[in-house]
């Protein structure tokens, strides 16, 4: 879904971002930028000393079971070339402990919790949603699926967080089937897809000597899934939310400029949280609505308005990236062509 | 916990192995960093290793704020360097009330985990025992104060006079590789038992130098299999209560 | 295609792996180590002085089409975390010109020499395969796809290959429909498969600010291959060539434990050619029938045959992996149990 | 070409972005290295760079086998430091026949490229002047030998008094970012065909500095595209005729 993201008003005085589907199911943020599901626990109050976590949009819980899951046995984090493979077994002590342990946490937080759901059998995932939602903390619902998820159990997933909450759905896309999967995902009822969940992989464990599976992150997903994100976002008429190595504000701003309307931000908060503020308190100033003067992509710490003007007007535009002579590709997102009004422009 | 800078003010080898970092502290609440605590480290702009480091410190300085890393020699570091510190990472080790003697022992794994403790165990009048099994006896010893007892031994979870070091010991702290943990752990549970009539609660504390991706609770990667699968590393940890873990 | 890999005797006094199909299509090579496409050029003599050549198994030329391609426009590398995003367009002269070029250095060196043929229009592809053929250069040909290749043309490119030529046939995988298209692939002719090709992504060059789209490289491609080799290679009756992300000895090791044949090193030939050496001279000594006193896994420079025996039998053993509580992930393939039976072994 | 390894000897601030590296290499066909030619180089063990760096000698030793790199202050390099090294990468610049007078332009862009062509023009009596346009007018050209005649200017492509420089001029070598090449080395044609009468062959020398992923020829990620759509800047370049240049 590209263009026109939806701007209805401000509250806080800030900027309102729909990340799901308009209307009943509608969720509305104001800062494009989310913590992602696993990275700051069940209510991210570990961070509050390392992000100001009031300029986040949203946070995402750790993944959330019916049933309570134990943690894996074996080595659960390998480092791999420029990141890490982790396989945590997605310990959690059952939807009602959690609640029961967080709610209030949830509830009293200015900054909107998203709940991550694992899905699980349709029974639990049906009680998992219900149980959430009667919590009375939370937003919205994550659904997570199985990397080699078929299409039956994705839908049947998002049928049973349905039947159990009237909360909004974001699915979340296992990254190499994102491009087979997310049609059906939007048919059956998702309210936004979240492209994408981290590839699983292999690899040795150095100190064990033993292979272990798990999910796979590290800047170098970034590249992987922006291009999906783009091929999605053309097509899709539901929102879609980006997540993937994001290291940089920039790196958020080519997701948002290929269509995202939001961004998750994942291992990054562990290696260097102060970046996500900085990334929030960036992309925070995306005006998507182009209001006055606004300059959608221009903005760096200590540059005022008036010279991010200057500096723009006297930037010589580099040539436009012609096509490869056979190899179609997907072209880059137009920017924006709306020049920016502000009457001071002219001086 | 806090994100703050640090500066590598000097480094020093002490063996063919190992080298202190003294890394003068900006975050004032790092001089309250106790023997267990360690410091989650960024040294490089770069992104490879990808995750940060742990540090564990062996000593501090609070009249210029200045802790002393043991660090593998696997990187060089320049003086003046500025590193990322998240800090500190895990609950100090607890010391019983009464407890004066103290048994240390690191199984086949380096003891650096031990040394603050055991340094500041001397300071405040303890009497310590170090045992050093398998390749820990090759960990360079001439740093070390003359006042520590040091036992060394092949063999990996026995070693000379174990038997009597156990009944002597008011408390014991032991690390290994987290591989063979589990294992290792009960060994000396059953050393332990043949050596004394009872085994107080705490008086068997396992080191567990997990890798700690976050250092903040949230990714779970750190959890020690305990009765209640609660014990995070690096919030609860690293040491735990031999005697509340479960058994497989 | 686990187990039992094929060694029917030795040719200049090494071993011999059957990389592909037993029978009318098979290729037997002395060493499983190979340079994958696009990595050496089109006949390896650029590293003749970087590699010593004679140890690899084979080396796969870059992309051959039948009418000449020109290079990309715009930026065609582009730094990633831990890696390059690389598009070149696949540049060559033409299927005619590249055997002028070339062919008679590839009948001269004893190296074999496989063709990489880009899977373009069913009747280019046909001429394309009938010129490598009577070429009498290439001992096989490796067909390459587009990285959202549809099951249909995956066949047809097959079939225009086979019609032009009797050669064996690799075919190179996309990364994210490998597991989806193997299939279809055997049971169409492809006489090896090779996993993966490298993922397409898209990132911004930081030099003129473009987004590019192409190939991704680095090492934190080997877990991603290296779980869907095992996953493959557990089902396949052709032979599984794993190719993505090879930087070590043990890279290599982890994929023929995983059931791979043989491996391609992809983009260690640039940043570390000397190493490439080195993994051939290490997995030449794989034996893979496991004669007396060999050793698979346990190689190193300058470590005498019977210390590695001393230190083989002093290891303590890990515990075993133990599968996660509710998440069956691919296991580990057990290792071979064959006991070295060397006399040496009882001193 | 081969992998050979070097130690960096010393090094030197040259201005606020730029420093001198020595570097001492082993491999004694690297003595022969000409202006225009470089070395594909792994500094650290780390895989971030992972590309190896194009580095350029702007100068060279051969008493001690000592080449002087240019490099950016991006990193830190320590004295002792080993890397290893792939080259030499495409071809030394052509200097024409009779040619003596030569004008180097460094439109916007680093003249890294054209010093050690430089200093060898005017060891061998040559006269040089060498232009700098845009970002490179802030070239430290402290360290430049005062014989050079240097002029800065402002506008990226046009200079004062180019149209006599390049009357007076026997051969010509642009660099300008690879992101504008194409229009940039054309105004320069024109501003050439303005000037003078005659465009001999290999007058105007346009220089490539793409990335460099293998320098073997084997990736074509270095093409420019010529008529014949072959010159690969690892092997025939980094200069290429300007007339020879396919026009888009
Ligand atoms: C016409 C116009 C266009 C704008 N365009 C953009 C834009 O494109 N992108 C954009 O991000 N903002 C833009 N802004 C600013 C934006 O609206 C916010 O004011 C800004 O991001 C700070 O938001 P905040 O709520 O965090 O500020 P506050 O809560 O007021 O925070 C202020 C404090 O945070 C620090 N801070 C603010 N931003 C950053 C940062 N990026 N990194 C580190 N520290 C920071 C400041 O130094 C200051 O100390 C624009 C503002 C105007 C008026
Ligand atoms: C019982 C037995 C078991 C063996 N098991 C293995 C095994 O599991 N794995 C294995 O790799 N080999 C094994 N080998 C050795 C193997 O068969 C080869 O002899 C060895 O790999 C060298 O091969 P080559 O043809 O390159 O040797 P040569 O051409 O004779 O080369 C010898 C030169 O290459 C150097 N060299 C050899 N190997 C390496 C290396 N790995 N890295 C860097 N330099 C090297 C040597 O230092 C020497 O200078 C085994 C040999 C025996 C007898
Ligand atoms: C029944 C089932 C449900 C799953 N649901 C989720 C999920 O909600 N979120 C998620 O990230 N992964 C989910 N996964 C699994 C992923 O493929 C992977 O197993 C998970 O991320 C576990 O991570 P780990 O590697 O840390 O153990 C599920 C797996 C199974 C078998
Ligand atoms: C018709 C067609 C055929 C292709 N065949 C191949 C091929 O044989 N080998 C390959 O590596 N990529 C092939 N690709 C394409 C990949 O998706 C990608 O375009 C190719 O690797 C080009 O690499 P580049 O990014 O360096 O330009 C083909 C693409 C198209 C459109
Ligand atoms: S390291 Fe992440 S929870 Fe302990
Ligand atoms: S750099 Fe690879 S061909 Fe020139």
């Amino acid at each position: 879904m590209r263009g026109d993201p939806i701007t209805q008003g401000q509250r806080k005085g800030k900027y309102m971002i729909e990340i799901t589907r308009a209307g009943k199911y509608s969720l509305i943020i104001d800062n494009p930028v989310m913590i992602a599901t696993g990275m700051a626990g069940f209510d991210a109050t570990a961070y509050r000393d390392l992000i100001d976590l009031e300029k986040l949009g949203a946070v995402v819980t750790a993944g959330i079971s019916w049933r309570a899951r134990g943690p894996a046995y074996g080595p659960r984090v390998v480092p791999i070339g420029g990141g890490f493979l982790l396989h945590t077994g997605l310990p959690n002590p059952g939807a009602r402990n959690v609640i029961k342990k967080y709610s209030r946490q949830w509830s009293k937080s200015s900054m909107p919790m998203i709940a991550h759901v694992i899905s699980t059998t349709y029974e639990d995932v049906v009680r998992c949603a219900e149980a959430l939602e009667g919590s009375g903390g939370v937003v919205g619902i994550e659904l997570g699926l199985r990397d080699d998820v078929l299409p039956d159990e994705l839908t049947a997933s998002l049928d049973a967080v349905r039947e159990g909450s009237q909360l909004p759905i974001l699915l979340k896309l296992p990254l190499h089937s994102a491009v087979d999967l997310w049609e059906i995902a939007e048919q059956s009822g998702a309210d936004a897809l979240v492209v994408a969940a981290p590839p699983r992989g292999t690899d040795r464990d150095p100190i064990s000597g033993q292979l272990v599976g798990g999910r796979l992150y590290g800047p170098w997903l970034k590249p992987q899934v922006l291009r999906i994100v783009g091929q999605i976002a053309e097509l899709a008429t539901i929102p879609v939310i980006a997540c993937g190595g994001i290291h940089t504000p920039d790196d958020a701003r080519d997701y948002i400029g290929a269509g995202a309307r939001a961004v998750q931000i994942d291992s990054l908060t562990w290696v260097n949280p102060g970046m996500v503020e900085v990334i929030a308190r960036n992309l925070g100033g995306l005006e998507l609505t182009r209001a006055v003067g606004a300059l959608g992509d221009e903005w760096e710490p200590g540059l005022g308005k008036t010279q991010v003007m200057q500096r723009d007007q006297g930037r010589s535009a580099p040539p436009p990236a012609s096509p490869p002579p056979q190899l179609p590709e997907l072209p880059p997102r137009d920017e924006d062509q709306t020049a920016p009004t502000d009457p001071t422009n002219d001086l | 916990m806090r994100e703050s800078k640090a500066i590598i003010e000097r480094t020093r080898r002490i063996g063919p192995n190992w080298q202190h970092l003294a890394l003068a502290v900006e975050d004032t609440a790092l001089a309250q960093i106790a023997p267990g605590q360690s410091l989650l480290v960024r040294a490089t702009d770069s992104r490879d290793p990808y995750l940060r480091e742990n540090w564990v410190p062996v000593g501090f300085d609070p009249e210029v704020n200045v802790l002393q890393i043991e660090h593998p020699i696997n990187r060089h570091y320049g003086a003046g360097d500025a590193v990322s510190v998240i800090g500190p990472i895990g609950l100090g080790f607890e010391i019983m009330p009464g407890a004066n003697h103290l048994l240390l022992i690191a199984q086949d794994y380096p003891p650096t985990r031990l040394i603050f403790l055991m340094m500041q165990a001397i300071e405040n009048g303890l009497a310590v025992t170090l045992v050093l099994t398998g390749i820990a006896s090759r960990y360079p010893i001439a740093a070390l104060p003359p006042v520590v007892e040091v036992v060394h031994s092949e063999e990996i979870v026995a070693w000379p006079g174990n038997k009597e070091m156990l009944q002597w010991a008011h408390q014991v702290f032991v690390i290994t590789s987290p591989v063979f943990a589990e294992e290792r752990y009960r060994a000396v549970q059953e050393l332990a038992r043949d050596a004394r009539q009872a085994l107080p609660d705490r008086f068997l504390s396992g080191i567990f130098d997990l890798t700690i991706p976050c250092g903040t609770g949230a990714c779970q990667a750190c959890m020690v299999r305990t009765r209640q699968n609660d014990g995070l590393v690096c919030l609860s940890g690293p040491a735990f209560d031999l005697a509340k873990l479960k058994r497989s």
